[in-house]
């Protein structure tokens, strides 16, 4: 069977690409576009180091299909920072020495991401539920939740 | 494998009833595709019912709520007169899984997946949702606690499709509510899940109780006799206590690597108390329209 | 909260919390790790898995699979080179590189659900897939043995016929893979002077050391008969030893280029995939990459041992403890060697015992072979003695810190495992815990506090750096380590410290095999302390030379040269401008070349680090459910370089022994299927499950190191179980001997009624 | 007049594994001169024959509670107190 064409826009870019059916996006992301910023920790949906953003609405990118992007919007990781200026997330993951290893941490800050676009000013409670899906092994997530809520707050000030 | 997204229900249903057996319908995938993954199921065709028109949206109406069956939690979450209607329903979908299964998970899926252990089951079964489901039979109205017929099987005849879930506006002195026991807070596929609707008269006697419990049985189960306990009775201490006898009485569970017979039997009990608990919260004294769901 | 117990004007760095120079990748994605690597030409490998816990390999028939359009090469045991017996070092776990060999790819037989038996390697993973599928193999089923009770019963099945031990002795059959025994005095007769002995036996179940990141490598063989890897462990230099011994290659052939880890916590302390790989790449002529499942990860990855643990201690009415016996079976799994000569060194190590002895077994079971996990063979090893410590205090009704106080063991104390302590901070450490709020903070109904201690060596091993000054003045730092926490952070900081430059201005890369000198492995808390000793050493050899040079520019005796502030001065003659390194090093051409130093060294003076956690939980009687709701973690780091990653270390070896106390386990079928193989039941913690955890560093400096650092990766996973479980029976009244402590459990033991 | 060497006169007191117990006729602990590992593995082969095959198994040493892996030519001093051990790495 021949490949599936698929056009799409990914961190603002219009993407086309070839894929498999049964590839999922996460698949693509990785090994055929090369974004490898996206990490596959577990390729069933239950430690979230594959987020990424749908059409503005946060999704495992290891549970769905490549040919379900077509015509979407796609934002991973790597579209975060404008230019060299980093996203207030990534800065206070740096900051508060969010991360130890790293690799759950484009799934965080994306999550995170999509946690502050709907809520800017999350409890500690909210944070803690919200990022639930995504598995830390390093952390024990305190200076995670540190992190996310020093961004939320440097975030309210900004737009204040 | 092939995908599919027909933009119709008649090319869905034409798509399914040609490749038949073959073929699997998906919704949010959130359970499909670790399916296949995992090599348990190994469909040949996936039939996308996401960009069907029929299988989105919520239409709330003063008759009652129309969920499209593809609905994602997070779409659910969103809709407010739903939470102020059915806060258990609402809480329950949402319970299943990650904010990001959230994203895409739908009560279609959560259904017709028909593990026992499905959160937002119980919860509809208690609230009397109905769903509809069309194939290439026709069109008929099916009573949720009446899809799911054991793990991974429903009732549904090949290429039939659960299309929506309809549920009524709540009268006057309604409340429903969802609780499950898991070992985390999150993440984890419940071990007991307890859905309870009931409806109390101004005088503080109960007229009406549903009572469904999931992961006790092979399928989520409607569980009358804890639900007559409250019936036509003050909800007092000595009627929850009732409740829960049945309810753990109604349980018929396995030990597995999530949780043995015995404690599923008796925690069953105990999350239809609390559940009901909660719903009697939330059903009266008269909640004043707006008011935050406890 | 940093509590300083030295006050170091001078230090512009250490004690700081600078951002970590390996940031700004990690952040934004750009970071590459085991998986992110690919080749021109790349093809996929996968492995077949053994289906059964214990069978003989009658055959096995790849001819259709290789057959199939894409296939380009499959390897099974039979092309391994036959390994001699020989002692290999593997982290906490020692084992034997035949027995490596054989797991990695099994030979004759397979020891447990998940043994890799085949690899094959085709144009994409899709096809390697569906040839494993035609992989034709005739097994002979075998009885197995799942746990360590029956393993040593009389007519147990054996694991391996010709087992042979450590040495390459033969022994009697048996599944006794090794027996160790520990301590001094006598307790057997001491135990009848005491006015209380408690004796309680305690078991733990397989955990899994849960790095998000799973095994992956790439591997190209070239014609020439070079090859390179890529790959994320805890060691390029162990990547390369163990592949090339496997293999039969020459060390100098193989060359490891390390990716950034995605967690390993001694898990990737060993090899599964390179040698593979590497076999794969030289029969195909092509890149071949893996990348382990999930799934896979959990089967056949090491876990770390399930244990049984029997503890007796004797004490006087007053709280003096008199006597200590402890009985220690581990499973090794399929092949010998687990932790349990850790277990045994650890269990006794933070008191004080006149008599002290320990008894430890490794015991061979069809289950994958264990690996070292986070201070390997402790966390269970304190589960037992903490819990019987804590039902000392409660028997004895003293307060459960005084009574570790009053048997604390401090300088010049025989450890149970033998040598006398040098300067530790146990002390400090229980004084901090009991000092803090938290200790006496009030709890409600349903709630209770457990406290307990732990402690964890640190390791010296092989450690070398380089340190290259650049022409424009700044340094760049090369060390053999994987950064698997910020290393490159407290690294970079030591050689800011010394030459008295911005932190900025140090560069640290982590070069492959061939670019530095040797490095065991980054484990056994040993980077900062023993590489970050190195650092300091390159970096004194050259200021020496920066002095040098500029006593050249001056024409001055080098004698009269001081190095300050990142500047080369002559104190007795303030006519001579300083030197900046910048200055020194445009010059360097001029002055003798290139200015560098390398420093190698079996790494001396390493510390111990001594832990105390206090933990409360709620626990609700009706469905068993324990709730962790307040956490504080005591530690004595030495001297804390980077704070913030001090902090994350005990943070997060906390919550690893939070998940291990509470839900995590692996749960077998009785075929010997792991029958929660993924993340969905196997429960570690996620955010929502656990309050802030608050990290306390007490500084009691290890002298023999340059900035006092005692390494901290591991002892935090030393107290938390039994910090949890003490929690729960001061909660529930009820004192739990056996884990996970999932709802079940509990809820049964409060009300075994029902 | 020669002055012999302080070390000739002072032992180090070496303490073995329990497990090697069957091999000393149950000693466990001691006395011996020498200025390194090897020269003390040297002499308990020689009182203790075979003795030396079994420690090299043992990859570690406490010198006076310093841990040192791998120590064969480590420099004991001359009252020291030598414990062998099982290897220590860690996770």
């Amino acid at each position: 069977m021949s490949k599936r064409h698929v056009t799409t826009t990914i961190d603002g870019e219009s993407r086309e690409f070839l894929c498999e059916d049964e590839q999922t996006l996460l698949d693509v992301l990785r090994d055929v576009l090369m974004k490898t910023g996206t990490k596959e920790g577990c390729g069933t949906g239950d430690c979230g180091a594959c987020s990424v953003m749908l059409d503005s609405r946060l999704v495992c990118s290891c549970l769905m299909l490549a040919a379900e992007a077509e015509g979407r919007v796609i934002e991973t990781v790597e579209g975060m920072a404008e230019g060299d200026r980093l996203h207030p997330l990534q800065q206070h993951f740096l900051e508060e020495a969010a991360l130890q290893c790293g690799v759950c941490t484009p799934g965080f800050l994306v999550a995170a991401q999509a946690l502050l676009a709907r809520n800017p000013d999350p409890s500690e409670r909210e944070v803690r539920f919200w990022l639930a899906g995504n598995l830390c092994r390093c952390t024990g997530y305190d200076k995670i939740i540190r992190a996310v809520l020093a961004a939320a707050a440097e975030m309210r000030g900004a737009d204040a | 494998m092939e995908y599919a997204a027909p933009r119709s229900l008649d090319e869905a249903i034409g798509l399914l009833s040609q490749v038949g057996v073959d073929a699997r319908p998906m919704a949010g995938g959130t359970d499909l595709l670790v399916q296949l993954r995992t090599g348990t199921r190994r469909p040949k065709l996936l039939v996308d019912l996401k960009q069907i028109p029929g299988l989105c949206g919520i239409d709330c109406g003063s008759q009652g709520f129309r969920i499209g069956a593809a609905v994602s939690g997070a779409e659910i979450g969103e809709c407010l007169p739903l939470r102020e209607a059915w806060p258990g329903v609402v809480e329950a979908t949402e319970l299943i899984g990650s904010t990001q299964i959230q994203g895409r998970a739908s009560l279609g899926g959560n259904l017709c997946n028909a593990s026992p252990a499905a959160d937002s089951v119980p919860a509809l079964i208690a609230a009397g949702a109905v769903c509809t489901v069309i194939g290439p039979g026709g069109r008929r109205e099916v009573p949720v606690e009446e899809v799911v017929r054991g793990p991974g099987e429903t009732t549904l005849s090949e290429a039939e499709i659960v299309v929506d879930f309809r549920l009524p506006q709540p009268q006057e002195g309604t409340g429903d509510a969802y609780q499950r026991m898991i070992p985390r807070t999150e993440m984890d596929i419940a071990i007991v899940g307890a859905g309870v609707s009931l409806r109390l008269a101004e005088s503080g006697e109960c007229l009406a109780c549903r009572v469904a419990l999931g992961a006790v049985a092979a399928r989520p189960i409607r569980v009358d006799a804890a639900a007559e306990a409250l019936i036509d009775r003050r909800p007092d201490a000595a009627a929850l206590g009732e409740l829960a006898a049945q309810a753990s009485a109604a349980a018929d569970p396995i030990d597995d690597k999530r949780g043995t017979r015995a404690y599923r039997s008796r925690v069953a009990g105990v999350l239809a108390r609390r559940a009901a608990e909660m719903a009697l919260r939330r059903a009266g004294p008269r909640r004043v329209a707006g008011s935050p769901a406890s | 909260m940093t509590q300083k117990t030295r006050d170091d004007q001078t230090l512009k760095w250490v004690g700081t919390r600078p951002i970590r120079p390996d940031g700004v990748e990690k952040v934004t994605g750009r970071a590459r790790y085991g998986a992110d690597f690919a080749r021109p030409d790349m093809l996929w490998a996968k492995v077949l898995r053994s289906p059964h816990a214990h069978a003989r390999i009658r055959s096995i028939d790849v001819r259709e699979a290789l057959a199939l359009d894409g296939v380009k090469a499959i390897v099974t045991g039979d092309d391994l080179p036959e390994i001699a017996s020989e002692q290999a070092f593997v982290g906490e776990e020692p084992t034997d590189y035949r027995m490596m060999s054989q797991n990695v790819l099994a030979r004759g037989k397979v020891g447990y659900v998940g043994h890799a038996i085949a690899a094959v390697a085709a144009t994409t993973s899709a096809v390697a897939e569906e040839a494993l599928g035609l992989i034709e193999v005739d097994y002979e089923i075998l009885p197995h043995v799942l746990d360590a009770v029956s393993a040593i019963a009389p007519d147990a099945p054996l694991v391996h016929d010709d087992l042979c031990d450590r040495k390459g002795e033969k022994k009697a059959p048996s599944n006794i893979a090794n027996e160790v025994e520990m301590g001094h005095g006598d307790p057997e007769a001491a135990f009848a002077s005491a006015d209380f002995v408690i004796d309680r036996s305690f078991t733990t179940q397989a955990v899994h050391q849960g790095y998000i990141e799973p095994h992956a490598c790439l591997a190209e063989a070239g014609p020439d008969g070079q090859v390179t890897i890529w790959c994320s462990s805890q060691g390029q230099f162990m990547i390369r030893g163990y592949t090339a011994k496997l293999l039969g290659l020459d060390l100098a052939q193989v060359r490891v280029v390390p990716a950034e880890i995605g967690g390993g916590f001694g898990g990737k302390t060993t090899v599964y995939l390179e040698p593979l790989a590497v076999a794969l790449s030289q029969r195909s002529g092509r890149p071949v990459k893996m990348v382990m499942s999930r799934e896979e990860v959990f089967r056949a990855t090491g876990p770390a041992s399930a244990s049984r643990i029997r503890v007796k201690i004797g004490a006087t009415r007053a709280g003096n403890f008199v006597a200590g016996e402890a009985w220690l079976d581990y499973e090794a799994g399929a092949f010998p060697g687990s932790s349990v000569a850790a277990g045994s060194m650890t269990i006794f190590a933070p008191y004080a015992f006149e008599h002290a002895r320990s008894h430890g077994r490794d015991i061979l079971v069809n289950k994958p072979k264990s690996a070292a996990y986070r201070a390997p063979g402790a966390p269970m090893a304190a589960f037992a003695v903490e819990s019987v410590v804590d039902d000392l205090a409660r028997q004895l009704e003293i307060d459960p810190i005084d009574l570790r106080l009053q048997n604390a063991a401090q300088e010049g104390v025989q450890s149970s495992f033998g040598p006398r302590y040098k300067r530790i901070g146990f002390v400090e450490t229980l004084e901090a815990a009991q000092a803090h709020p938290h200790y006496d903070a009030p709890l409600k109904a349903n709630q209770g506090r457990g406290v307990a201690a732990g402690m964890w060596f640190n390791a010296g091993l092989q450690s070398s750096a380089a340190v290259m000054v650049n022409a424009d003045g700044s340094i760049s730092v090369i060390s053999g380590n994987p950064d698997i926490g910020g290393s490159r952070a407290s690294l970079a900081m030591m050689a800011a410290e010394e030459f008295g430059i911005a932190y900025e201005k140090v560069g640290v890369r982590i070069g492959d095999t061939a670019s530095v000198g040797y490095n065991d492995v980054t484990g056994g808390s040993r980077v900062t302390l023993a590489t970050g000793k190195m650092v300091v050493e390159a970096s004194r050899q050259v200021i020496a030379q920066l002095c040098e040079r500029a006593a050249k520019v001056w024409d001055v005796d080098v004698e009269r040269v001081q190095w300050a502030d990142g500047k080369a001065t002559v104190p007795d003659d303030d006519t001579i401008k300083p030197l900046g390194l910048a200055e020194i090093a445009t010059g360097a051409g001029r002055t003798g070349g290139p200015i560098q130093a390398s420093a190698s060294g079996s790494v001396r003076g390493v510390g111990m680090s001594f832990a105390v956690h206090l933990c409360d939980v709620e626990v609700d009687p009706e469905t068993g459910k324990v709730d962790v709701i307040r956490y504080t973690a005591f530690q004595d780091a030495g001297r804390a370089i980077h704070p913030s990653y001090v902090e994350g270390q005990i943070q997060g070896g906390a919550v690893q022994g939070i998940g291990w106390a509470l839900n995590e386990a692996y749960v077998f079928d009785e075929s010997g299927r792991l029958e929660n193989p993924g993340f969905l039941d196997y429960r570690m913690p996620v955010a929502s499950d656990l309050p802030m955890i608050d990290a306390v560093i007490i500084e009691v400096a290890n002298p023999d190191h340059p900035y006092g650092v005692r390494g901290v990766g591991e002892a935090p996973i030393v107290p938390p179980i039994p910090a949890v479980a003490n929690a729960v029976r001061a909660a529930t009244g009820v004192r739990f001997s056996d884990l996970p402590l999932s709802p079940p459990r509990v809820l049964d033991a409060l009300d075994p009624a029902s | 007049m020669t002055r012999l060497p302080e070390r000739l006169f002072s032992l180090a007191r070496v303490f073995l594994p329990r497990s090697l117990a069957p091999y000393t006729g149950g000693v466990l602990e001691v006395e011996l001169p020498g200025e390194t590992i090897r020269a003390l593995i040297a002499g308990l082969e020689a009182a203790y024959p075979g003795l030396a095959e079994k420690l090299s198994g043992q990859l570690a040493v406490a010198i006076d509670g310093d841990i040192v892996a791998d120590p064969y030519l480590e420099v004991v001093g001359a009252t020291s107190e030598v414990h062998f051990l099982p290897p220590v790495g860690g996770g």
